[in-house]
């Protein structure tokens, strides 16, 4: 069995970075939009899975600056 | 022998021009459309004119002269091949006259011929053995004391067919079909008068020549001079069964040919409405992986990665898989298992794994490849037309004045498709193309760009967008249509937006590299040059924004009117045979199928009526979230059907790591692939060689597919996801796919008109095939767009955050290979491996000069996210800074190379740019080594006798 | 002291040019013109005199004294008052052998750019009737009405058009395109640039064979010339590279196109989708040279000249073994045996006259019996033979029939294009059948060999295998062979493609029913007309 | 031979339909169409190696190998052979000892057919390295003879 430790240094986004990474490249690519966080908290509510909204939710609250404005005030938006 | 060959009417149909013209052939009045051959007229209408150079595939030749007849007031004998028929002729084509010639005609044919048709490979099925009986030969008076071009040696260097210059008539059809009907012109006559003879490229053996191995000149010979090699092998066929073939997206249907129970050839169908009665290397001839002895036939478990295979009996697998699945539940919950349907399975096979998924997971974990191709196509087409596919078929582009053809290299990717697009080249349509490298179409023989913009990889948005903006700062949009068809208000958002002069082709020139005034003649071509038809491939989809440049492709053909006729249209180019079908089944997680969300209550009433169990309204897990949730500990089982995600998805150590992380990982395929590597449970899959069902093609397009052989490892796929539910506490009783797709048609809008009975009736259809359209739907959103307005949505230029720099500077964009297909695991089991031994990296002659490479090098590819080796194809294919390489090899495993960066609407990865370095290497990395030998030591299969 | 030297291939290959250096060493202004056409008197020199130019001919690089002081013994006055000439109707080569070809003012003096003015003058449509007026039929052999041709192609809907000469001039015993265009080739660019404004065409082509050098240089210097005078048509030379076949229209055009010169498929006929696919006026130097004179003097003063329906003059090649060859151009309806005799002086060798062929290598061969015939299409038609390019090439009595007519299946196979089966596989087959013909009617041979035997006569299983194929079962006596002959014909005859393979039984079957005896046939078939 | 194709269709063009004068202006440079050099024709001009390779040999002029360093055309067409030509075929094969067709082993000299010069009245002719000669009788073989001996 391979150990996985010794394999490439390898450049995995931890799950918690990648939430977040997402979040923000959503919201950046509908910045040009008229109201780019009614449609970024859109997105996610309708291609997250609940525990992935949930983790955001966690990560927001650790690290308030984490979010970019746009894809804070989408999460501010989805209630759950 | 009553093998019942299609009939051949010798010259193709007229083009319509809707008269008509009434004639007399022997005695019989007939009225057929003007432009009709004598010949054809006779053949419609039950009259048979001995032919040789003719074939309906190809226009007339007028060689061979068999097929003379008489016409009144004419002197002497016209050939019916090349004279179309006139208002009130009168024709006869059997008089003693014309029997003395023809017998004349073929008495000199065979002075020149051997004699051996009792041990010929094409004996009985050879069209001049035919029409020597059909004349009535008794004679040769010639003598075979002269001059002859017998004797020839025979060029068998292609591993499919035969090339036998003795027995060659020179016809021509071979020459005729490599031009008119594949476009590569690899075939020629060399020299003159009796001494002209077939040849490839400069008299070379065929595979040193030009030739693509298509196969379109050995279905075009009338004799045994071109066979495939299987025909002199096992025997001319006796029977015929139509299927469509397993390989890309273009949907090709062929005529399965048997000699009993063996598949003899497959030779591509002429009614089929996808391929028009042609076909390339892979469908024509590979298909001998589905007798590989790599296949495995018996299911296999073992309880870790780390010991060999042990195989065991059908109940016993499925019952583990059953248990175990419940057992992960039980311990992680109901989400902590999902499933991931293939691209190349049929349409009922998805349907039941995701239905599996949804009815007994009861949850939405479900995925498919087509997330790693096309899935930015689903997103960006149903936001702005409303509809998650191509808006034409195939036949569109023969009316297509003005062709864009953006990422995608139709040649190697879609070669029939590419094929037809040629033809209509040639016919004067004009060609853009939008693509980092030199492909075939930029220029190739009979073929030149009239404009290519050989971008920066990852600048296909502000591309795009600059030739809106051309567009519209030109007023070069079509108002009227916007104004009828799409929402006023939208578009002048829209057309503001691209209008700043930030987005003009002079602002983004230093961004992509293309000099400005070749993108505003390319903007002008497209919008003013008659139809434009666009045509998009990964090379759009499989980047961080994908989603956008499809919808940036949808403003261009809204905003210049082309959309809803023939010949234009927004068309992706989708990679595998069945990709659209496992969107439109619902593999994603978000929708069930026809494209509905899960949370979409009344959607999820029909699916749980019909069902009979509720069923989870929240969108379920994507490929890759799932990997991630294995790593966190929360994702532990994993069912995947036809899949190779290791090899196939990006960042291989984030799959492998994933996948290592899970308890039990079911993997239903042909071959132990490189999933297999760290499966616990291995059930053997069966090719489409050996089950009925349906696949559905890039123009939606659902074609039959139909069972050939019985399947070697017992069950046909949907078989084997049957008895998984029932395992599971499903009582599932579909005895034949055709019952799953009255389920699909009941439960899908789109589908509501599909069913087996139709499907042998037309052939195909093309959903949506409903009430509201009966006959299927070739041309989509003709009077309105199917969300009612089309949509202009702004799409911004976001650049990636991969980035060249010192420790990276070059950007790799990957892609595929003519003789091979996605992973290579089909192709690399067939004799395609004599064009394609192993991935290369192309590299332009500046960069390798200054690492000191030269072409045929071993060089270490490496990017941040790992590093692999392979050898250098020094080329001006690519720009300077841009190197390539296809991924069909698992050895050179190319996606280790490439980032877990995604689009960011669907996680499509961004396979196309990926910031490497490239250096002189002394041999495989040491990741391959270990790679080799994990793939090696985990598939041992423990022989038998040891496990009593 | 002016004196005029003919340029001609022809007349160079007698020396021309060595007489020229000679008369230019004696200090004489030599003007190089095109050939009068009267092979028998190259080199000739005329001299200008007050009274007009003199001919001396032949004359040699030695004689210039001779000829400068009027006392050499070739002197034969004005030279257009000699027989050969004084009986001819020159429309069209008036002006070959006086002019200086590339002269432009030469050529304007001789009525010159008078047609192509007149047709500007004009509207397309009435340029297009003229020449229907005028009877004129192509020259190049199939003698399809010119008129109607450019009529198919003025009224094709628009788009680029064309304008291709046939110069491809492969007949052997014809040479008059190579004359025209070497003596006087403004005559055929303004004949093809009154077809380009009569059909609306604006580019041209003159495909010229590559056998003829001097053509293609004075062709293409001629077109720089004269550029500004046909404006904005525009005219180049494509040179043809040695395939005979290339001078069948279609095939002419394949060439063009870049492409292996093989015949096309009509219909679609070239003057509807010709050349890239665009309508085409695809005519022979000859038919092009006759417009200017047409267009110039009126379609009645060319139509009043002729017979039946084939209506102008015929500039006819007197060739092969004849006392007087050359270039004689004349009105339809003069006999073959008036051409031959009177004109052509019976054959240079003194011997008697056996067989003269018509229409070069696909035409027919006319034993004296049918020198009656008039020069008409449709007369000599009906007689089972062509006047094609009007070549006549004359044969004394030591001509052997077979052997031409084998030459003529071993000149087809040399240059069938390969495409259909009749001309592909039946030339080669033509030869073979010959040589076994020439090889039995050896009268000396004593018995005729058994029929069916073959010098290598297969005893063993593999003959009788063969059984029906079997070589002793194919019978190669005389009769079986000739009437194989026969059938092979009829098949090339009437299945070729095109007429290389379709015509070249003309020459065959000629031969055989006019020379039967050189066929080994016991008793002649016909007596001889006499 | 990259360049001079360049050079070429720089002045000429790259159209299909140039392919023949392009041929006959890569013999007229070097004598012959060199096998090696078609795929540079090819890709000048768009075409396919076997378009290139179809044209080549079909036409009788284009030669895929060198010349004899004298190459005599001897016409073997019916007006010459009216006037004598088929024995002086003969004789010029022996005299200059080359089959009709061939090149002889030295190099030196070609002896190759063609149907016609368009000189009918005054043969047997010939073109001897491009030059017209006419009435071949046996005293012009022999200065024919010694000239491309040379």
């Amino acid at each position: 069995m391979s150990d996985e430790s010794e394999v490439m240094s390898t450049d995995i986004m931890s799950t918690g970075d990648r939430l977040i990474y997402m979040a923000n490249q959503i919201a950046r690519n509908l910045a040009a939009q008229r109201d780019a966080d009614v449609q970024t908290a859109e997105h996610i509510r309708k291609y997250w899975t609940g525990a992935m909204r949930a983790r955001l939710q966690e990560l927001a609250a650790e690290r308030p600056d984490a979010l970019s404005p746009i894809a804070a005030q989408a999460l501010r938006r989805i209630a759950v | 022998m009553s093998f019942s060959r299609e009939t051949d009417h010798g010259t193709p149909a007229a083009i319509a021009t809707g008269k008509s013209v009434t004639l007399t052939i022997d005695g019989q009045s007939v009225t057929l459309p003007e432009g009709t051959s004598i010949m054809r007229a006779a053949s419609l209408t039950g009259g048979s004119i001995p032919k040789l150079c003719a074939t309906d595939s190809m226009d007339s030749f007028g060689s061979c002269r068999l097929c003379l007849v008489e016409v009144e007031g004419r002197n002497g004998y016209p050939a019916s091949c090349t004279t179309p028929v006139a208002e009130g002729m009168v024709v006869r084509t059997q008089t003693e006259r014309l029997k003395q010639l023809r017998r004349g005609v073929m008495e000199l044919y065979i002075s020149d011929h051997p004699l051996d048709c009792l041990t010929c490979g094409a004996n009985g099925d050879c069209e001049l053995q035919d029409q020597a009986g059909a004349v009535g030969l008794r004679d040769v008076r010639y003598g075979y004391d002269g001059a002859t071009n017998m004797g020839q040696a025979k060029d068998q260097s292609n591993p499919y067919f035969d090339f036998d210059p003795s027995k060659c008539i020179v016809c021509s059809r071979c020459v005729r079909a490599c031009e008119e009907v594949q476009g590569t012109f690899a075939l020629t006559i060399e020299g003159m008068g009796f001494d002209s003879k077939v040849s490839p490229s400069q008299g070379e053996d065929f595979l040193g020549s030009e030739c693509v191995s298509c196969g379109a000149c050995v279905q075009a010979c009338p004799t045994a001079s071109l066979i495939e090699k299987s025909v002199v092998e096992v025997g001319t066929p006796d029977r015929a069964i139509v299927t469509t073939c397993a390989y890309c997206g273009v949907g090709c249907t062929f005529r399965a040919e048997m000699r009993g129970e063996e598949l003899v050839r497959m030779v591509p169908w002429k009614d089929g409405k996808a391929n028009r009665g042609h076909s390339c290397v892979k469908g024509r001839f590979a298909w001998g992986y589905a007798q590989h002895q790599d296949r495995i036939l018996n299911p296999m478990i073992r309880a870790s990665v780390s010991e060999p295979w042990r195989e065991v009996s059908w109940e016993e697998a499925i019952a583990h898989t059953a248990s175990e699945f419940r057992r992960i539940q039980g311990k992680y919950g109901t989400r902590s298992i999902g499933g991931i349907t293939s691209s190349r399975c049929t349409n009922e096979e998805t349907f039941l794994v995701q239905k599996l998924i949804r009815q007994g997971f009861g949850n939405n974990n479900v995925d498919t490849c087509a997330r790693v191709c096309h899935s930015p196509t689903g997103y960006g087409l149903s936001q702005t037309f409303g509809t998650s596919a191509g808006t034409q078929d195939f036949d569109s582009v023969m009316q297509a004045d003005v062709i864009l053809v953006i990422g995608a290299n139709p040649t190697d990717g879609h070669p029939v498709f590419a094929s037809r697009m040629k033809k209509r080249l040639r016919q004067g349509a004009k060609l853009i193309v939008m693509d980092p490298r030199r492909t075939d179409l930029v220029k190739s023989p009979h073929v030149e760009a009239e404009h290519h913009l050989p971008l920066r990889p990852g600048t296909n948005v502000a591309m795009l967008t600059a030739m809106a903006h051309v567009i519209v700062t030109e007023k070069l949009y079509d108002e009227a249509f916007i104004r009828e068809r799409c929402d006023w208000d939208e578009f002048t958002d829209w057309a503001d937006f691209v209008s700043e002069a930030v987005r003009s082709p002079e602002a983004i020139e230093p961004l992509t590299g293309v000099k400005a005034d070749e993108v505003r003649a390319a903007a002008r071509l497209y919008a003013t040059g008659g139809n434009g038809a666009i045509y998009y491939g990964l090379g759009v989809t499989e980047h961080s924004q994908g989603s956008s440049t499809v919808m940036a492709i949808a403003n261009l053909a809204m905003a210049t009117g082309n959309v809803g006729r023939e010949g234009v249209g927004v068309n992706p180019l989708r990679g595998q045979n069945n990709v659209q079908g496992a969107c439109d089944m619902g593999s994603f997680p978000h929708e069930f199928s026809g494209y509905r969300h899960v949370s979409d209550t009344a959607t999820r009433a029909l699916f749980e009526q019909a069902w009979g169990v509720s069923l989870d309204a929240e969108p379920g897990l994507r490929i890759p979230n799932m990997l991630d949730a294995a790593t966190d500990g929360t994702f532990k089982g994993l069912f995947v059907q036809g899949e190779d995600i290791l090899q196939s998805d990006p960042n291989t150590h984030h799959v492998a790591a994933g996948l290592a992380a899970m308890e039990c990982v079911v993997v239903q395929d042909l071959f132990l692939n490189e999933t297999a590597n760290y499966a616990h449970i291995f059930l053997p899959g069966s090719t489409f060689l050996e089950k009925d069902g349906t696949f559905t093609n890039a123009e939606r397009r659902i074609q039959r597919v139909r069972q050939v052989m019985a399947p070697l490892n017992g069950y046909a796929d949907w078989e084997i996801v049957q008895l998984v539910a029932n395992a599971m506490g499903l009582d599932w009783t579909y005895d034949h796919p055709a019952q799953i797709m009255d389920e699909i048609a009941a439960l899908t809008p789109t589908f509501a008109g599909v069913h087996y009975d139709r499907l042998e009736a037309e052939g195909s259809l093309q959903w949506p095939a409903n009430d509201a359209a009966p006959d299927g739907t070739p041309t989509m959103h003709i009077d309105g767009f199917v969300r009612g307005k089309g949509k202009f949505v702004v799409t911004d230029y976001v650049p990636t955050d991969e980035k060249t720099g010192p420790r990276f500077p070059l950007l790799l964009t990957t892609g595929r290979i003519l003789s091979h297909y996605n992973v290579g695991a089909q192709t690399r089991r067939t004799a395609n491996t004599a064009w394609h031994p192993e991935d290369r990296l192309e590299i332009h002659p500046s960069d390798a000069d200054n690492r000191g490479l030269k072409d045929g090098d071993w060089v270490t590819l490496r990017s941040r996210a790992g590093e692999t080796t392979l050898r250098a194809l020094v080329t001006e294919r690519v720009a300077p800074g841009v190197v390539y390489t296809t991924f069909h090899h698992p050895e050179t495993q190319a996606n280790v190379i490439t980032t877990d960066y995604s689009d960011w609407a669907t996680n499509c990865p961004e396979y196309k740019v990926t910031a490497v370095q490239v250096m002189a290497s002394n041999g495989p990395s040491d990741w391959q080594r270990d790679y080799a030998d994990q793939a090696r030591t985990s598939r041992r299969i423990a022989p038998l006798e040891a496990a009593e | 002291m002016r004196v005029f030297v003919s340029r001609d291939m022809a007349s160079v290959a007698l020396g021309a040019d060595d007489v020229a250096r000679a008369f230019a060493d004696a200090g004489c202004d030599v003007v190089r013109t095109g050939s009068r056409g009267l092979f028998s008197i190259e080199p000739l020199v005329e001299v200008e005199t007050d009274d007009g130019r003199i001919g001396f001919g032949p004359v040699g690089p030695g004689d210039v004294a001779a000829v400068l002081d009027g006392t050499h013994a070739t002197r034969l006055g004005k030279v257009e008052e000699l027989a050969f000439f004084a009986g001819q109707q020159r429309f069209t080569f008036a002006r070959c052998g006086v002019i200086d070809p590339l002269s432009l003012e030469d050529y304007a003096a001789l009525h010159g750019w008078q047609g192509l003015a007149a047709a500007r003058a004009q509207a397309p449509q009435a340029v297009v009737d003229t020449v229907k007026a005028s009877g004129l039929r192509g020259r190049g052999g199939a003698g399809f009405p010119t008129g109607i041709k450019w009529q198919t192609v003025l009224d094709a809907p628009a788009g680029d058009k064309f304008i291709v000469c046939n110069a491809d001039e492969g007949d052997s015993g014809t040479f008059a395109d190579r004359m025209l265009m070497e003596g006087d080739p403004y005559c055929l660019i303004e004949g093809m640039a009154i077809a380009a404004h009569a059909v609306g065409a604006g580019h041209g082509y003159i495909y010229i064979r590559s056998e003829y050098p001097f053509a293609i240089y004075t062709m293409r210097l001629a077109i720089e010339r004269s550029a500004h005078l046909v404006a904005p048509f525009t005219l180049e030379v494509r040179e043809g590279a040695g395939a005979y076949v290339c001078g069948e229209e279609t095939a002419l055009l394949d060439s063009i196109e870049g492409k292996r010169g093989q015949v096309r498929a009509k219909p679609p006929l070239p003057a509807l989708k010709g050349l890239f696919g665009q309508p085409t006026v695809i005519n022979n130097v000859l038919s092009l040279a006759a417009v200017p004179f047409i267009l110039a003097e009126g379609a009645d003063a060319y139509a009043a000249v002729g017979f039946g329906r084939s209506r102008g003059t015929m500039p006819v090649q007197l060739a092969g073994n004849v006392r007087h060859g050359g270039l004689y151009e004349i009105g339809f309806g003069i006999t073959l045996g008036e051409l031959v005799n009177d004109v052509g002086g019976g054959t240079a060798s003194g011997r008697p006259v056996r067989a003269v062929q018509v229409g070069g290598p696909l035409g027919a061969y006319f034993p004296p019996s049918m020198f009656h015939l008039p020069f008409d299409y449709e007369a000599f038609a009906q007689a089972g033979g062509l006047i094609g390019h009007a070549g006549i090439t004359v044969f004394d009595d030591s001509v052997d029939m077979a052997h031409m007519a084998r030459f003529a299946m071993e000149f087809c196979a040399a240059e069938s294009c390969g495409k259909c089966t009749p001309c592909r596989i039946g030339s080669t087959r033509g030869v073979e059948i010959m040589d076994r013909i020439m090889a039995q009617r050896a009268p000396s041979a004593a018995a005729q060999p058994d029929p069916g035997l073959l010098p290598s006569q297969e005893h063993g299983s593999l003959a009788k295998a063969l059984y029906s194929r079997a070589p002793s079962r194919i019978d190669t006596s005389l009769d079986a062979q000739t009437s194989l002959l026969r059938d092979l014909c009829d098949t090339m005859k009437y299945g070729s493609l095109c007429a290389l393979g379709g015509f070249t039984p003309y020459p065959v079957l000629s031969a055989l029913d006019h020379f039967p005896e050189d066929f080994g046939a016991r008793a002649p078939i016909k007596e001889a007309a006499e | 031979m990259e360049e001079f194709i360049a050079a070429w269709i720089a002045r000429h063009g790259a159209t299909r339909d140039r392919l023949l004068p392009l041929l006959h202006a890569m013999q007229e440079e070097a004598g012959h169409v060199d096998d090696a050099w078609v795929p540079g024709i090819a890709r000048a001009l768009n075409l396919s190696r076997a378009d290139v390779h179809g044209v080549i040999t079909f036409y009788h002029d284009f030669r895929r190998a060198p010349p004899g360093r004298h190459v005599v055309k001897l016409c073997r067409a019916e007006s010459c052979q009216a006037r004598g030509g088929a024995a002086i075929e003969a004789s010029a094969a022996r005299r200059l000892g080359v089959a009709m067709g061939e090149t002889r082993g030295d190099g030196q000299v070609a002896l190759e057919p063609v149907y016609c010069l368009g000189l009918c009245a005054i043969g047997p002719n010939a073109l001897v390295d491009g030059r017209p000669v006419a009435r071949i009788d046996a005293d012009m073989l022999e200065r024919i003879a010694l000239e491309v001996a040379a």
